[in-house]
C-alpha cells in the first residue's frame, strides 16, 4: 500500500496534495480557536512521540520500544528522516531571504547595491556548476563536458573542473582564513581584557598565562629546571596546566553542564505542553 | 614636566592600536618560517613511543601512510607527515600512502613526500621505494577488504597505474602477523582513525598517530590502551619528532612562531597591565 | 535619527523594583495550555506500558541498565513540572539579580539614544531547545525595542529557524500594534556555513555601525570574531552560550555576558512571568535534587573505600554503575 | 611566485586572493572586504543549497519518492506550508508546522539530558579518600594523600558552582553566599584555562594560513 507504481503512484501522488490541500482548505475555515486547539494538540502530539519513545523499555532482543503493537524505534527513523526532509524544503526560504534584502539593494541602487550584484553571480554561478556536475547522475540525461565535472581518475586529486576551481580555489580558503582570523583576535582580545582591575580579572588572567606558557617550549623552559620525575614535576609549567584542566576546568564544566541540562529539560517541557505561552505567537494564532 | 611625559607613556602602552597589535603578530609569526630560526624543544613521550615503534620495524615490509589531511589543517599536518617520512627514508623503509579523508589529500601528500625526498638527499624512487595509492571512498566494507585483501581494495595508483605494475607493491597482501604490512600510520585532521580502531587494531599491526592539537585529547586512552604505538600532537608533535630524529624542519620553526607568537601576547598583556598601574600612580599623585 | 525617540525617553532602570509586578500585557493574551489532561495522558500510556508490558520489564537486568536512567529523568523531569504548575495558580517567585540581564535594557536604550540599530545573531542552532530559548530572548528584545522604535536586526544560520523567527517578529510587531512598522529585511538568514555567516556578521556591524549586539544561542569558534567586531564598532555587547567553553572569549571580549543557566534563567528573570519563574524554582529544586544525590553517592564511595569494600557490601559500589551503565 | 596559468596555480591564485581580501578587514572594512563577504555569502548560499539536496533531499525524499513511496510528498506539502509566512490570511499554516517541528524537538529534549547528563552523574562519585599502594604493597602517603586531595578539589569544585545557579531564592545565608562566591572564583579559573588552552590551535591555523601565502603562493619560505 505504501509503495505504489505507474498510474497508481501518480493518481497516490495527486490524491495525497489534493487531500492535504482540502484538509488545509477546511481547516482556514475552522474559528481560531479550533485551528489553536490544534496547534496545541500536534505540538502536543510531536513531543510526545519522542517522549514515548525514550521512555517505553526496548525489548532487550530487538531493542526496540513498542508500544501496541508498534515499533516507535523504527518509526522514530522515518519520523527523524521526514523533519530532516521537511527542514530540508525551507532552504529556499533562506535563498528568498537573501534575494530579497540584495535584491533590494540593487533596485533601489541602495549604497553598495554592486556589492549584492556580486552576491547574486557567485551565487548564481556556483549553484549552476554544482548541480550541472551531478546533474547525470541525479537525474540522467547528457553528462557534463570534462570542464564541468572532470572524472577522469589520472585526475582524481585534482578534477580540472570550474566547481572545483570554486570550491578549493574560493570556498575552502576564504572558510580557511576567517578562521584563521581568530588568532588576531585572540590576541587583541587578550590584549585589552587581561588588565587586572579586578580580583576575578587577575585569575582569569594567570590562570590563562599559565595555560598558554604550558603549551609552547619557550614557557616549558621556564621550569626545566624542576626534574621530571621527582616528587616537584607536578610543578613543570606542563603538569601545572594539565592538573587545572582536570581538577578545576572539568568540575567547573560539569557543574555548569547540569545546570543547562536541567534548564533545557525544563524549556523543552513548557514548549511541549504549551506552557511557554506568548513567547513565541502571542496573540491568535 | 616629568608629568607631562609619564602621562603619554601610560596612554601609549595601554592603548596601542589594534592594527600595530596585528601587524606585531603578522611579522613575528612570519618571521622564524623564513628565517627558519629554531628553539630547543622538550620531547614528551608520546612521539618518543611513535619513533621507537618505527625504530623497532622490519625492513622487508611495507609501512601504509594513510594521509588524510587537506589545506585546512596542512600547518599542523604537514610536519608531521614530512618529518615522519624522512625517519622512514632513513631507517629505508619502503611505504605507501593512500588517502580516505580528503578527494585532494593525494597531491598535498605527494608535495609533502617529495619535499622529504629531496631533503634527505636519497634517491628514493617512486614505485621502487614508494607509492601513492590515491584517494579512495572509505566505505566500512572497503575498510574491511582492505585489511584482509589489499590488492582487491586497491587497484591501481593515484595516476591510474595498475597496481601489479608497481614494483613495491608487488606480494603486498594484507595486514596482520602473516601480512605485508607492519604498520599503518593515520595523519589525519578528521575523525579518520575511527575507522582504523575498529578494523586494524584487531589484527594487531602497530598503529601509529599524527592528529591536529584539539583532537589529541581523546586520544589518550587509545595510547594507554596500546591501540596506538605513538602519537603526534599538532605542530609541537611534529616538531618534537624532527627533534628525536635530528632533522630540523617545518614543525621546528613553526613552533619557534609559536613561541614568539605566545611570548608577544605576554608581553603585550604586561604592557596593558603596566599601563594600568602608571595610570594608577598618576591619579595618586595627582590627588596628593 | 533620533526624531524617533519617544519623548519620555530615561527608560528602562533596570532594577527590579521599578519594573511592575506581574507579567507584562503581552503574555496574558497567551494559548490556553492543557497541562492536566496531558500529564494524565502521558502517565496513563506509561502505566499501561509499564503494567501490561512484556516480562522482560521485570527482570533484574532491565532495571540495571535502563530504569535507572528513565527514572532519573522521570523524576526531575516531575519536579519541574509540579513547580510550574504550581506557579501558574497563582504567586509569583523570586528570581535573584542576574547581571547580564539588567543590561539587556541598558543596551537597548543606548541604542535607542544614538539611533542607531541592534544586531541580534542567534547562534549556530537550528530549530531546537537551545535556539529557541534564544530566540525567546530576542522577542524580549525585540518587544523593547518597538517601544522604542529602534530597529533589531536579527540573523540566523538555519532557514527553518529564519522562518520561525520572521514570523513571530512579525507578530511581535502586530501585538505592538505597529505591523506597517515591520521591515522583513530586519530577520535575515545570512547564510548556513559557519564563517561565511561570521564573514556576513562582521560586514553588518561595520556597516550598521550597530550601537549594541546580543549574542545568544549555540556558538562555536566564531564567538570571538563576532564578539571582536562588536567591540571594534563599539557596541555594548550582551551576550550567552550554553556552549560552555565559547564562554572565556564572551567574557572577555563582551561587556556583559550569561554564564551557565542563567541562560536558561533569562526569560523568567525578563518577564516575570508565573509559568517560567516556577519553571525556575522547580529546576532549582531538581538542581537540589541532583546535588542530594552526588554527594549520597561520594559519601557511600568514600565510606566503602575506607572500611576496604567487604564483598557484602557489593551493593553500593554497583550504586554508582547503576548511573554509569544505564542505556 | 606560482604560476596563475596551470589549473593548479589558478587555484592557489584564488585562493591567495581570496585570503588577502578578508585579511584587509583587520586595518578596517573596506571595499575589498566587503566584495570577498559577498562572494563568500554568495557561494555558501548555493553550496548550502547544493548540500541540501545532495545529502539530504536526493537521498531521503527523491529516491524514496522515485521508488514508489508516495506518501513522502506529503512533507512537501509540509515543507510548503512554512511559505505562508509571506500570506496574512494563510499565515496559520506555518505556525501549525512550526508548532510541531517545537514539539518534537522538545521531544527530543528527555534523551538529550539522559544522553548527556546520566554518565556524568555517575562519575561524581568519587572517593573523597583514596588509597593508593606501592609496588611493594604498602601504602603510598604521599601519592594517597594527593590524589585525595585532587578528588576533594574536584567535587568541592562541582559543589561550589552548582551552588552559584540557584537562582529561586536570594543568597542571604553566609555559608551559601560563601560557597557560591567561591563558585564564581573557581568558574573564573576553569575560563582562564579554556582561554589559555585555545591559543594555540588559533595560532596554528595562522600560521597555515602564512604557508599557503608564503610557501605556496609566493615561494618566500624555503621548504
Amino acid at each position: 500500500m505504501w509503495t505504489l507504481t505507474g498510474f497508481k503512484f501518480i493518481l497516490a501522488i495527486v490524491g495525497a496534495v489534493a487531500g492535504a490541500v482540502l484538509l488545509l482548505a477546511i481547516l482556514h475555515q475552522a474559528s481560531h480557536q479550533v485551528k489553536r486547539t490544534l496547534t496545541i494538540a500536534l505540538t502536543f502530539i510531536g513531543g510526545l512521540f519522542y517522549f514515548l519513545e525514550f521512555f517505553i523499555p526496548p525489548d532487550p532482543k530487538t531493542e526496540e520500544a513498542v508500544l501496541f503493537g508498534w515499533s516507535l524505534t523504527q518509526a522514530a527513523e522515518v519520523v527523524g528522516n521526514a523533519t530532516l526532509v521537511i527542514g530540508g524544503f525551507t532552504f529556499l526560504l533562506g535563498v528568498f531571504s537573501l534575494v530579497h534584502i540584495h535584491g533590494n539593494n540593487v533596485r533601489r541602487r541602495r549604497p553598495g547595491w554592486s556589492y549584492s550584484l556580486a552576491f547574486f553571480a557567485a551565487f548564481l554561478v556556483m549553484t549552476v556548476f554544482a548541480f550541472w556536475k551531478d546533474w547525470q547522475t541525479w537525474f540522467g540525461g547528457p553528462a557534463a563536458p570534462a570542464w564541468v565535472n572532470d572524472q577522469n581518475l589520472a585526475h582524481a586529486a585534482m578534477p580540472q573542473d570550474v566547481y572545483t576551481l570554486l570550491f578549493e580555489g574560493l570556498v575552502r580558503n576564504l572558510d580557511a582564513t576567517m578562521f584563521s582570523i581568530l588568532a588576531f583576535y585572540i590576541v587583541s582580545a587578550a590584549y585589552r581584557a587581561f588588565r587586572i582591575r579586578s580580583g576575578e580579572a587577575a585569575v582569569l588572567m594567570v590562570v590563562a598565562l599559565v595555560l598558554m606558557m604550558g603549551q609552547v617550549p619557550l614557557g616549558m623552559a621556564l621550569t626545566n629546571w624542576i626534574p621530571s620525575d621527582g616528587p616537584w614535576s607536578g610543578l613543570r609549567i606542563e603538569s601545572l596546566s594539565q592538573y587545572v584542566l582536570t581538577a578545576i576546568n572539568a568540575p567547573v564544566q560539569r557543574a555548569i553542564g547540569f545546570g543547562l541540562g536541567l534548564g533545557a529539560l525544563a524549556m523543552a517541557m513548557r514548549i511541549w505542553l504549551s506552557l511557554e505561552r506568548g513567547t513565541y505567537f502571542g496573540q491568535e494564532v | 614636566m616629568r608629568g607631562q611625559r609619564r602621562l603619554p607613556l601610560e596612554q601609549i602602552i595601554g592603548r596601542i592600536d589594534r592594527r600595530l597589535v596585528y601587524a606585531g603578530l603578522f611579522l613575528i609569526t612570519l618571521a622564524p618560517l623564513v628565517g627558519r630560526w629554531a628553539l630547543p624543544l622538550y620531547v614528551t613521550p608520546p612521539p618518543k613511543m611513535l619513533a621507537d615503534t618505527i625504530n623497532a620495524l622490519p625492513q622487508d615490509k611495507l609501512v601504509f601512510i594513510s594521509s588524510n589531511w587537506d589545506a585546512g589543517t596542512q600547518a599542523e599536518n604537514r610536519p608531521q607527515m614530512t618529518v615522519l617520512v624522512r625517519h622512514l627514508i632513513r631507517r629505508r623503509l619502503k611505504f605507501a600512502s593512500i588517502s580516505i579523508g580528503a578527494p585532494n589529500a593525494p597531491q598535498l601528500a605527494n608535495a609533502a613526500i617529495e619535499q622529504a625526498i629531496q631533503l634527505e638527499k636519497v634517491p628514493w624512487v617512486y614505485g621502487q621505494d614508494w607509492v601513492n595509492l590515491g584517494y579512495k571512498l572509505a566505505t566500512e566494507p572497503w575498510l574491511r577488504s582492505f585489511v584482509r585483501q589489499i590488492p582487491e581494495a586497491v587497484k591501481e595508483d593515484w595516476k591510474g597505474t595498475p597496481v601489479d605494475q608497481i614494483p613495491v607493491m608487488r606480494g603486498v597482501q594484507k595486514f596482520g602477523p602473516d601480512g605485508q604490512a607492519s604498520m599503518l600510520i593515520d595523519i589525519t585532521g578528521s575523525a579518520t582513525i575511527d575507522g582504523w580502531y575498529r578494523y586494524l587494531s584487531p589484527t594487531g599491526v602497530k598503529l601509529g598517530l599524527g592528529c591536529t592539537a584539539v583532537m589529541a585529547p581523546e586520544q589518550y586512552p587509545f595510547l594507554d590502551s596500546g591501540q596506538l604505538s605513538g602519537l603526534l600532537t599538532g605542530m609541537k608533535g611534529a616538531a618534537e619528532y624532527e627533534q628525536i630524529i635530528g632533522a630540523q624542519g617545518f614543525g621546528t620553526t613553526a613552533m619557534a612562531g609559536q613561541s614568539f607568537a605566545h611570548l608577544y601576547i605576554l608581553i603585550l598583556i604586561i604592557l596593558g597591565n603596566l599601563s594600568l598601574v602608571l595610570g594608577w600612580l598618576e591619579r595618586r599623585r595627582r590627588r596628593r | 535619527m533620533s526624531d524617533r525617540l519617544p519623548d519620555s525617553h530615561r527608560p528602562l532602570v533596570p532594577s527590579d523594583r521599578t519594573r511592575p509586578a506581574g507579567p507584562p500585557d503581552y503574555v496574558r493574551v497567551g494559548m490556553p495550555s492543557p497541562p492536566w489532561w496531558a500529564v494524565v495522558i502521558v502517565l496513563l500510556l506509561l502505566a499501561g506500558a509499564f503494567f501490561f508490558g512484556p516480562h522482560y520489564y521485570r527482570t533484574a537486568d532491565y532495571w540495571k541498565t535502563f530504569a535507572t536512567g528513565r527514572t532519573v529523568v522521570f523524576v526531575l523531569s516531575l519536579v519541574i513540572l509540579v513547580a510550574i504548575l504550581r506557579a501558574r495558580r497563582g504567586g509569583r517567585a523570586f528570581v535573584r539579580r542576574i547581571p547580564g540581564l539588567t543590561a539587556i535594557d541598558e543596551a537597548v536604550g543606548r541604542a535607542t539614544e544614538m539611533g542607531r540599530p541592534i544586531t541580534f545573531s542567534l547562534g549556530l542552532g537550528g530549530l531546537d531547545i537551545i535556539t529557541l530559548q534564544a530566540l525567546a530572548i530576542a522577542l524580549h528584545v525585540v518587544r523593547l525595542a518597538i517601544r522604542f522604535g529602534t530597529r533589531v536586526i536579527l540573523t540566523t544560520i538555519d532557514p527553518t529557524l529564519y522562518a520561525v523567527a520572521d514570523e513571530a517578529v512579525h507578530e511581535a510587531y502586530t501585538a505592538a500594534g505597529r505591523p506597517e512598522s515591520f521591515n522583513r529585511d530586519d530577520v535575515r538568514f545570512l547564510s548556513d556555513r559557519q564563517f561565511a555567516y561570521a564573514s556576513a556578521m562582521v560586514g553588518l556591524m561595520h556597516r550598521e555601525q550597530v550601537a549594541s549586539n546580543f549574542m545568544f544561542g549555540q556558538f562555536f569558534a566564531e564567538s570571538l570574531i563576532l564578539a571582536e567586531a562588536g567591540n571594534q564598532v563599539g557596541a555594548i555587547q550582551v551576550a550567552g552560550t550554553p556552549t560552555t567553553t565559547q564562554i572565556p572569549f564572551f567574557v572577555a571580549a563582551c561587556d556583559y555576558t550569561i554564564i551557565g543557566d542563567e541562560y536558561y534563567a533569562a526569560t523568567a528573570y525578563l518577564t516575570r512571568e508565573p509559568v517560567l519563574s516556577g519553571s525556575l524554582v522547580g529546576q532549582d529544586r531538581a538542581k537540589m535534587l541532583l546535588l542530594a544525590v552526588i554527594l549520597l553517592g561520594i559519601s557511600l564511595v568514600t565510606v566503602l573505600t575506607l572500611i576496604g569494600s567487604p564483598q557484602s557490601l557489593q551493593w553500593v559500589k554497583d550504586l554508582a554503575g547503576l548511573f554509569t551503565n544505564a542505556k | 611566485m606560482t604560476s596563475p596559468f596551470s589549473f593548479g596555480g589558478a587555484v592557489i591564485w584564488l585562493g591567495a586572493l581570496a585570503t588577502l581580501a578578508l585579511y584587509s578587514v583587520l586595518y578596517r572594512e573596506n571595499p575589498i572586504y566587503r566584495f570577498a563577504e559577498h562572494i563568500f555569502l554568495g557561494l555558501a548560499t548555493a553550496m548550502g543549497l547544493y548540500m541540501t539536496w545532495k545529502t539530504v533531499l536526493y537521498p531521503t525524499w527523491y529516491k524514496e519518492l522515485v521508488a514508489g513511496h508516495w506518501a513522502w510528498i506529503l512533507t512537501l506539502v509540509a515543507g510548503g506550508m512554512y511559505y505562508t509566512i509571506y500570506s496574512k490570511r494563510l499565515v496559520w499554516m506555518s505556525r501549525l508546522v512550526m508548532m510541531t517541528m517545537m514539539g518534537l524537538s522538545a521531544g527530543l529534549g528527555f534523551r538529550g539530558f539522559f544522553g548527556t547528563y546520566m554518565k556524568q552523574i555517575g562519575a561524581s562519585f568519587k572517593p573523597l579518600v583514596v588509597m593508593q599502594h606501592t609496588a611493594a604493597g604498602g601504602v603510598d602517603v604521599g601519592g594517597s594523600v594527593f590524589a585525595s586531595f585532587t578528588n576533594i578539589l574536584f567535587l568541592a569544585t562541582m559543589v561550589c558552582v552548582m551552588t552559584y545557579f540557584f537562582f529561586s531564592f536570594e543568597q542571604k545565608n553566609r555559608p551559601i553566599r560563601r560557597t557560591a562566591s567561591a563558585g564564581r572564583w573557581l568558574m573564573m579559573i576553569a575560563f582562564g584555562a579554556m582561554f589559555g588552552s585555545t591559543v594555540m590551535a588559533r595560532l596554528s591555523l595562522f600560521i597555515g594560513r602564512l604557508t599557503f601565502l608564503f610557501q605556496d603562493w609566493i615561494h618566500l619560505i624555503r621548504s
